[in-house]
């Protein structure tokens, strides 16, 4: 009960869970909140309309179901019966149109989620209805495939305590804050999907990876998501932990500034990605933990398409290179140590350009900083990874369309721009599909990203711990899991 | 007395608001959006703004600082731009952390810096003499964030014999919190002790030789009374002072330590809130150890006036 | 009676232990000059192939996540080390001296605020201060030097001032005003050269804990840039392998030794120059 | 009375060690009889303070003290640490030159006079205040009791000596021991004090070294006079033989230097040069270098011995008749 | 306010004297008692004055204030009220050029030779320092000839020159200090305790030294001390101060052997005769107590509180009374202070 000390450890029953993640959670609304580390733990205590399954597809969430419209420019979801927030309190289209209007309004984070939604509207306490003006396929994922799209409670956002008390309607409700240290759920015995069979999941803030590890291996937490790479195949040998990876929907890449001569020619791009020895950054930075990709999607996402068209080529690399006449380049490489795997990468990568004459500077700044260098667009090149998507669209559009967004490598192909459009149009999901990958090969080919891999997800827990499964998305969901004795 | 601690008050005051106006200047010259780190990687222009707005950073910088100052003398510090809570709250949960450890560490430095700074002195130039200063020598030279990683290199890596980092609070856990603050008190408390035991043995030193300490010998006070009363009291003065700074400094939070063994206390936060662009937290947190520092000085001063008559503080 | 400078460091020489300090402190800067030619490899050479072997005959110091090998690093980190320290600390003693000198010799309300600045500075925590700098200049050798200077400007200021208003007072500076002679004349005549034994004794003190400050950045990954080797990055980098010691331990010999050496010398100075007692201001060693 | 007087004998002090070593005091010997004063003179550094410090045990280490120290037939130099603190403040008072360093400022008056009290007597805390009391009146500070709860901070000059005498006095001692007292106080206060210590010897009749750098000072105050140079005794006389007759060519040069109140000369008989260097004192009489006589071709090479040169009276001199 | 020629010398009407001081206060900021800052009354309404070639002694105990005074003639101190004139020339209002010219005329030796010579300059740049500071003689090498003659002067060798401080001995340092403050060609020299911290032998050799560069050059000196044997050894005119104010002045003849003012009777009695025949046997007036405060001097005369002459009316204004010609008391009682025995009485 609280009050009583927090545990933890394993509790004193032996009963909860205690998982230890690499960060904490900035605030817990999920609507304002961008951090990795918070997602984690809402994941487990806030429910969307949709979910995607472990294949990825959206499956239903606090909406039974739902039907789309001819047109495609309205969408009806029914929502569950009977659920309710972890407070007693009755859940109901209200509260989703309240959850979106809010996002929409208040021009929060994820908005740009909304694009094309005209109206919300709940007819009935158990309906709820979306009008577009104009089609978006993927609207599915754009509301189920992230936990910023949650549906909150309109009394706990308005008091204020969503920051630090969370009110949600998810498997688990929020228990106990301890700053810098830990956070404790407990079990909500009516979620819709069924109680959990733990009675409460503790998530401990570890950073340090080998803390994590050890304490792992000392019985003293039951999971961990953080693991120092170059340790996971000694664990995945040990008979005492289990440990299983997915190959995750991360991605990432290289890209460089081409408002900046040379690399708005696409010989240099391309030689840089000619230059490059992924299975040597992969090693460097994940221990092999990793699968190389020369495109962002991976393989066990829906949406994949196989394609490369480089391989570790230096003569290819100094060829281009002296046709574009480029001597004696010089690269200021924008790196992290937010993200330490761009500081490493940075360090491999100038030490595998050197090779064909590029000289490549990595410049670290703490992520505040380089938000804002590539805002400016101050940079030669830079690294970073994209997580958490999961539409084709969501891989493609806003990085490398003209108009893009998050296009700050200023790449522009009426070709691609016209592609992307395309697939935003098409209905038919091959069509679509197909779409998109012509769209990925040519940004491939013209090197506007040099992508570099897909991270797997790797996971590591107590065997204890049954009925827990790695997912690609890199969701951390412990409703299903159970604790053997 | 009173007047005494007016004055220092008021010296106090303003020393903050030149504080406040470094901070804030330091803050405002960042490169780097709050806005954009709370937002993360995907966001739209207007979700931008509308943040930017609500945080009160739309507004002229002069006009922040006043708003700022104002609020900060009624002990409201703003809101986290990260978490959304308030400062002082965010301070207040952190604070536990740092001064348990300042307080273990201090009291690791001086229980060790005493003993062995009045013993060197009053065998100065013996083996033991020696071996004090070699040993001192070594703790003020190593940085305390490497023993640090030794530390867990050799008794949580290689021993196990303690968890390698974190933070149990004291009144929750006392054994839990011993397990884990021994290591980095030890590693602060080793150097700050070290740093102590070499003014200690010098203070003792000059007072052993002092004129007045040679009158107490010749009135034949036995040699315990004359160290006790008249070498070692003497010598105080100019050991409360470093001391003093040590307790400051530890007070600030100890970053590198606190960030080897993950110890939420003030200095991480404040080195994570620098990263994040939360100002609010940086202004917040930097006007506190700025109080501690003030406070601490303020009362190695008090002390001073307790110690010696000469020093007066009506 | 203290001897003076000049004779400062045939006095020196003659004690064992800062004649140590000081010949560490000579090979230090030898590695520093010829770092390049005396390390066995390159130091950004990576080859993950190679990643994290143990000390061995052909890696004395082991290799590091990245297959680089440790000794070359460190060597050639030595040159970051001590650019750094005596970079700040040279702005920090000129702009500290200068300041102090002229508050302390004339007083009046340039003292009383540059002083208060200099409380301000001092409510700092210093390294929170460094970083703050480091934030607002972007990280970098360069930034990590102006920071640690800055810094370190309130601690030669105070010294300074503190001798500077001790020696207004000495009979030789009346005399010499007493003469006629300016203000300017005495403090460029009689008020530096005197106060040159505490500043010398607190410089060498600062490049000490300089160091450490620089490898305390670094280790924030506020300092020098990867993959320029540096102490403290060394120590963040090896601190995730805990079955890598050699990744966490040579490093931080490496800044140990160096503190220690010039920690020798300046405690050495002191007693050859200013055998007083210490003053606070040298243990303000920062975290 | 009969209370012991107060001896050194051949008393050798060598500070530090080695090249450095400076033979500071080399075999002085004087005594001084119960009731009688000694005046110790000499210039400055010429081994005075030395000389006593050495033979109560107060010089810090590195000291090499030989000789011995006689007090009531017990050599000091022999006792051990315990024993000699029951004698020093007991037997032995002591009075230091500088009043404003040799009091601890930390503590009241009160505590710095009633802890040797307390000490050596036994006595308790109140009656030790109420000797203290005593005490200050007997050396004529005026409102004892409002000054027995002061820090010497808050006392002029003269009174923080009057104090420090106060202390040497506590115990009753045999012996008091005054080192300078008066040099650093101004003349009319230095009369008052140098009556207090006559007036105090007349009633208790202890023993009095008187030591000074200044003749005059010990002139009206002294049976018998040491004169000191270079860490030995130069001369020794009653203090009437030593002022009409001085022997020592050292002697008669610091009478004739110093300009006497009432009688003006033109000139004054300056001794040319500087006192010798403890470090590096020559083979000969360490007056040798200075002296205007130079009578005896023994002086540059040969220490001269103490003779006797009429009744009491004593010179380190080869040509004691050259006068 | 005394506006008659200040007492001293220079009484010869036609003769202007080298120095003249007049109504002479200096007043230091005190501690501050709340709202009120109380004030050191250090040299209140002293004026005396010297003629060229002479000696002025100004003798009295700890903190009368003679040190000050010298202090504010060579302007170290701001003096609150008063004129000093030299060879009538105003030195206080003196600005600019003919300031400097000033300065150079009045030089100054002070009491510590440790202390006052600066530890990082040989003897030769300490001694050159006043030639440099005022420009004089052209070039370097001239002056380092002229810092060689100095050294001959004072008695030490030309090699003096090159040593530092710490190489020489209090008295060599004392005639290097001399040597300093005669390179600029002084008209007068302060000396403030110039032998008190020297060893006796060598402070008969330094009055010597005093006494033969003032036949020799002509010099007029301000000769600050608490010895009274030294000032009557070295003076022409004596001036008695206690407590900031002037208590007694006269040629030293008169005032030695007829001091009039019982602060100056008493300080005489005071120093101990080194003829124990002569000390035993004399007559001693005991001062009780201590001076009192500065920050809080007594009304009238500040000696009152310890004269055993004292009588009500002495908390009243204090008269110049004049003994005989060049000596002046400042005593309502000076003429009946003369006997012995009266003054026993009072004796502690
Ligand atoms: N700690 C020390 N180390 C080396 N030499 C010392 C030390 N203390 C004193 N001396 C030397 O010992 C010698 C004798 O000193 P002492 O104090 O006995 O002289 P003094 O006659 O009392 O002189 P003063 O009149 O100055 O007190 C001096 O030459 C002095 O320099
Ligand atoms: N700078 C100053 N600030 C405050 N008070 C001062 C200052 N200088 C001197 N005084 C005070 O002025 C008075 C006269 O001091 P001064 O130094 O002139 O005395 P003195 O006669 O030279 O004494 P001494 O013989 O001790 O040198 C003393 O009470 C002293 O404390
Ligand atoms: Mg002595
Ligand atoms: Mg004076």
């Amino acid at each position: 009960s609280p009050g009583t000390g927090v545990d933890r450890g394993l509790s004193k029953d032996g009963s909860g869970v205690v998982a230890a993640i690499a960060g904490e959670p900035d605030q817990l609304d999920p609507h304002r909140t961008s951090a990795y580390f918070s997602f984690q733990v809402l994941e487990n205590t806030f429910d969307t309309l949709v979910e995607p399954g472990e294949d990825l597809v959206m499956r239903p969430g606090l909406a039974e179901r739902w039907k789309v419209s001819e047109d495609r420019l309205t969408w009806t979801f029914t929502l569950r019966k009977g659920v309710t927030w972890h407070d007693g309190s009755t859940f109901g289209a209200d509260d989703v149109v309240y959850s979106y209007r809010r996002i929409i309004d208040e021009k929060l984070g994820n908005a740009w989620r909304f694009d094309g939604v005209k109206d919300i509207s709940a007819p009935d306490d158990s309906t709820v209805v979306l009008k577009l003006d104009k089609p978006v396929y993927n609207l599915l994922s754009r509301i189920g495939g992230h936990k910023g799209l949650a549906i909150v409670n309109k009394r706990n956002v308005e008091s204020g305590k969503i920051k630090t008390r969370p009110l949600g309607t998810g498997p688990f409700s929020f228990d106990d804050y301890n700053p810098g240290e830990s956070i404790r759920l407990k079990a909500n015995s009516r979620w819709w999907g069924g109680a959990p069979k733990i009675p409460s999941l503790t998530f401990r803030f570890i950073p340090e990876p080998t803390t994590a590890l050890a304490d792992l291996e000392a019985g003293e937490i039951n999971w961990t998501d953080n693991i120092p790479p170059q340790q996971v195949e000694r664990v995945s040998q040990n008979e005492d932990l289990e440990l299983d990876s997915a190959v995750g929907n991360d991605y990432w890449y290289l890209a460089a500034n081409q408002d900046r001569r040379p690399f708005d020619d696409p010989r240099v791009r391309k030689a840089i990605a000619y230059g490059i020895d992924r299975k040597a950054v992969v090693q460097a930075t994940q221990y092999g933990n990793a699968t190389v990709n020369q495109l962002a999607i991976p393989k066990t996402n829906p949406w994949y398409a196989a394609y490369s068209p480089y391989s570790h080529n230096t003569r290819r690399a100094a060829k281009l290179l002296a046709a574009a006449g480029v001597r004696d380049l010089k690269i200021d490489m924008l790196v992290t140590k937010e993200y330490p795997e761009t500081v490493i990468t940075g360090q491999v990568i100038a030490s595998q350009l050197e090779k064909i004459g590029i000289t490549v500077q990595p410049r670290e700044v703490d992520f505040a900083t380089w938000l804002d260098k590539q805002g400016k667009g101050e940079f030669d090149m830079l690294m970073l990874g994209w997580l958490g998507n999961l539409d084709a669209e969501d891989f493609y559009y806003a990085q490398h369309h003209s108009d893009g967004d998050f296009n700050f490598q200023k790449y522009s192909s009426p070709e691609v721009d016209r592609l992307l459009e395309a697939g935003q149009k098409e209905t038919g999901k091959k069509a679509r599909k197909d779409r998109y990958a012509e769209a990925a090969r040519k940004i491939a080919d013209d090197a506007s990203y040099v992508y570099l891999y897909n991270p797997d997800v790797v996971q590591a827990w107590a065997p204890q711990l049954e009925n827990y499964k790695v997912r690609s998305d890199g969701a951390v969901r412990f409703r299903d899991v159970r604790l053997a004795d | 007395m009173l007047r005494f601690s007016l004055a220092r008050a008021g010296h106090a005051v303003v020393v903050l608001l030149g504080v406040t106006v470094v901070v804030f200047t330091l803050m405002h010259l960042v490169p780097g959006d709050p806005v954009r780190v709370a937002l993360g990687t995907q966001y739209t222009p207007e979700s931008y703004e509308a943040l930017r707005s609500a945080s009160g950073l739309d507004r002229p910088l002069i006009s922040q600082y006043f708003h700022y100052v104002g609020s900060a003398f009624t002990g409201d510090l703003g809101v986290s731009f990260r978490t959304g809570e308030p400062v002082t709250l965010v301070l207040l949960e952190r604070l536990p952390a740092t001064l348990s450890l300042a307080f273990a560490a201090m009291v690791i430095a001086v229980v060790t810096a005493f003993p062995l700074g009045v013993y060197a002195a009053t065998h100065q130039g013996r083996i033991s003499d020696t071996i004090v200063r070699v040993v001192s020598q070594f703790g003020v030279s190593v940085p305390d964030f490497w023993l640090g990683i030794l530390f867990i290199l050799l008794f949580s890596s290689t021993l196990g014999w303690l968890p390698p980092s974190g933070y149990v609070p004291l009144t929750e856990d006392p054994v839990g919190w011993l397990s884990r603050v021994i290591m980095p008190a030890t590693a602060v408390g080793l150097v700050s002790g070290a740093i102590i035991t070499r003014f200690v043995r010098s203070a003792v030193l000059e007072s052993l030789g002092s004129e007045h300490a040679r009158t107490a010998r010749a009135k034949g006070l036995r040699r315990r009374i004359v160290r006790s009363r008249h070498v070692v009291r003497n010598a105080m003065v100019p050991i409360i002072t470093v001391i003093g700074v040590q307790a400051a400094i530890l007070m600030g939070g100890v970053i590198v330590i606190e960030v080897v063994f993950a110890w939420p206390g003030l200095g991480r936060l404040t080195f994570d809130a620098v990263s994040a662009r939360d100002y609010p937290v940086v202004q917040g947190a930097v006007l506190l150890v700025a109080t501690l520092f003030l406070l601490v000085s303020m009362a190695v001063d008090l002390l001073y006036a307790r110690i010696d008559p000469r020093i007066s503080i009506r | 009676m203290s001897a003076r400078p000049f004779s400062a460091w045939s006095h020196l020489l003659r004690r064992p232990v800062s004649a140590a300090g000081l010949g560490v402190v000579v090979l230090l800067l030898t590695l520093a000059l010829l770092g390049p030619q005396l390390a066995p490899y390159g130091p950004n050479a990576v080859d993950v192939t190679r990643a994290l072997q143990p000390p061995s005959m052909e890696h004395w110091f082991g290799t590091d996540d990245l297959g680089r090998d440790v000794l070359s690093r460190v060597v050639l980190a030595a040159r970051v080390s001590l650019q750094v320290s005596l970079i700040s600390v040279s702005i920090a003693l000129v702009v500290g001296v200068v300041l102090g000198l002229v508050v302390g010799y004339f007083r009046g309300w340039a003292d009383t605020v540059i002083m208060r600045v200099v409380d301000v500075v001092f409510a700092f925590p210093i390294m929170l201060l460094a970083i703050a700098i480091v934030a607002v200049l972007g990280p970098g050798v360069t930034t990590a030097t102006v920071a640690i200077g800055v810094v370190y400007v309130p601690v030669f200021a105070r010294v300074t001032r503190a001798s500077a208003l001790a020696l207004r007072e000495e009979p030789y500076v009346r005399a010499a005003a007493a003469i006629g002679a300016g203000p300017l004349r005495i403090i460029r005549a009689h008020v530096l050269p005197n106060v040159s034994a505490p500043v010398i004794v607190q410089t060498s003190l600062s490049l000490a804990f300089a160091i450490l400050s620089e490898a305390a950045l670094s280790f924030l990954g506020l300092g020098v840039q990867p993959p320029q080797p540096s102490w403290g990055r060394m120590l963040f980098d090896g601190k995730g392998f805990t079955d890598a010691w050699w990744m966490s331990v040579f490093p931080g010999l490496a800044i140990f030794v160096t503190v220690l050496a010039f920690n020798l010398v300046g405690d050495g100075l002191r007693d050859v120059l200013d055998p007083r007692r210490r003053s606070a201001m040298e243990s303000r060693r920062d975290r | 009375m009969n209370a012991p007087g107060f001896a050194v004998r051949d008393l050798t002090v060598v500070l530090g060690r080695g090249k450095r070593a400076a033979r500071v005091v080399r075999g002085v010997s004087w005594s001084v009889e119960a009731g009688a004063t000694l005046g110790v003179v000499g210039e400055s550094g010429s081994g005075k303070s030395m000389t006593v410090l050495a033979s109560a045990g107060l010089l810090p280490p590195p000291a090499a003290v030989t000789g011995s120290a006689l007090l009531g037939g017990r050599d000091l130099l022999k006792l051990s640490r315990r024993e000699l603190e029951g004698i020093r403040g007991r037997r032995l008072g002591f009075v230091f030159q500088d009043p404003m360093t040799s009091l601890n400022p930390l503590l009241t008056v009160e505590r710095q006079i009633t802890e040797g009290i307390e000490e050596h007597l036994g006595a308790t805390r109140r009656a030790a205040r109420d000797s203290a009391r005593v005490l200050l009146e007997t050396v004529g500070i005026p409102d004892p009791d409002r000054r027995l709860d002061a820090y010497p901070h808050q006392l002029s000059g003269g009174m923080r000596q009057r104090v420090m005498i106060a202390i040497a006095l506590s115990c009753g001692p045999d012996v008091l021991i005054a080192d300078e007292p008066t040099t650093a106080l101004d003349v009319t206060t230095q009369a008052q004090i140098l009556d207090l210590v006559r007036e105090r010897q007349e009633r208790t009749g202890m023993a009095v070294v008187w030591i000074s750098h200044d003749l005059a000072v010990v002139g009206g105050l002294a049976d018998d006079v040491v004169v000191m140079y270079g860490g030995q005794v130069v001369e020794q006389a009653p203090v009437e033989t030593l002022h009409s007759a001085p022997a020592h060519p050292y002697t008669r040069g610091l009478l004739g230097a110093r300009p006497v109140l009432g009688r003006r000369r033109d000139q004054l008989t300056a001794i040319p040069g500087t006192p010798p260097d403890p470090r590096a004192l020559p083979s000969g009489c360490v007056f040798f270098d200075r002296c205007p006589v130079k009578g005896d071709p023994r002086c540059e090479t040969q220490v001269p011995d103490l003779v006797e040169v009429g009744r009491r009276h004593f010179a380190r001199t080869f040509c004691p008749e050259d006068q | 306010m005394r506006s008659e020629p200040g007492p001293g010398t220079g009484q010869d009407a036609q003769s202007v004297p080298l120095l003249d001081v007049r109504n002479l206060c200096v007043r230091f900021p005190g501690p501050r008692e709340g709202r009120h800052r109380s004030w050191v009354h250090a040299v209140e309404d002293v004026s005396f004055a010297v003629d060229r070639g002479q000696t002025l002694g100004l003798v009295g105990e700890s903190g009368s204030g003679k040190s000050t005074i010298g202090n504010a003639l060579t302007r170290l101190v701001p003096p609150t009220s008063g004129t000093v004139h030299l060879d009538g020339q105003d030195v206080l209002a003196a600005r600019g050029a003919p300031a400097r010219e000033l300065r150079r005329r009045i030089a100054m030796v002070f009491q510590d030779p440790y202390a006052s010579l600066d530890p990082r300059r040989t003897a030769g740049a300490t001694v050159r320092e006043p030639m440099d500071v005022h420009r004089m003689l052209s070039g370097r090498a001239e002056r380092n000839r002229r810092v060689a003659e100095l050294l001959d002067l004072v008695g030490l060798v030309r090699e003096t020159a090159a040593r530092y401080p710490h190489e020489l001995s209090g008295g060599q340092r004392q005639r290097v200090s001399i040597a300093r403050a005669l390179a600029a060609d002084p008209d007068l020299v302060v000396l403030d305790e110039a032998t008190a911290s020297l060893d006796v032998s060598v402070q008969a050799q330094i009055m010597n030294l005093l006494r033969e560069l003032q036949g020799e050059l002509g010099l007029t000196y301000l000769f600050v001390s608490h010895d009274l044997a030294a000032v009557e050894h070295m003076s022409h005119h004596v001036v008695v101060m206690y407590l900031g104010r002037l208590m007694e002045t006269g040629t030293t003849d008169h005032l030695y052997t007829r001091p009039a003012h019982p602060y100056t009777q008493a300080l005489m009695s005071a120093v101990p005769d080194p003829d124990p025949a002569t000390e035993r046997n004399r007559e001693r007036i005991l001062l009780g107590g201590d001076p009192p405060s500065p920050l809080d001097p007594p009304s009238g005369c500040v000696f009152r509180t310890r004269c055993p002459l004292a009588v009500d009316e002495c908390a009243g204004p204090v008269p110049q009374t004049t003994v005989s010609a060049n000596h002046f008391a400042w005593c309502i009682r000076t003429g009946e202070s003369l006997s012995p025995e009266r003054l026993r009485r009072f004796v502690h």
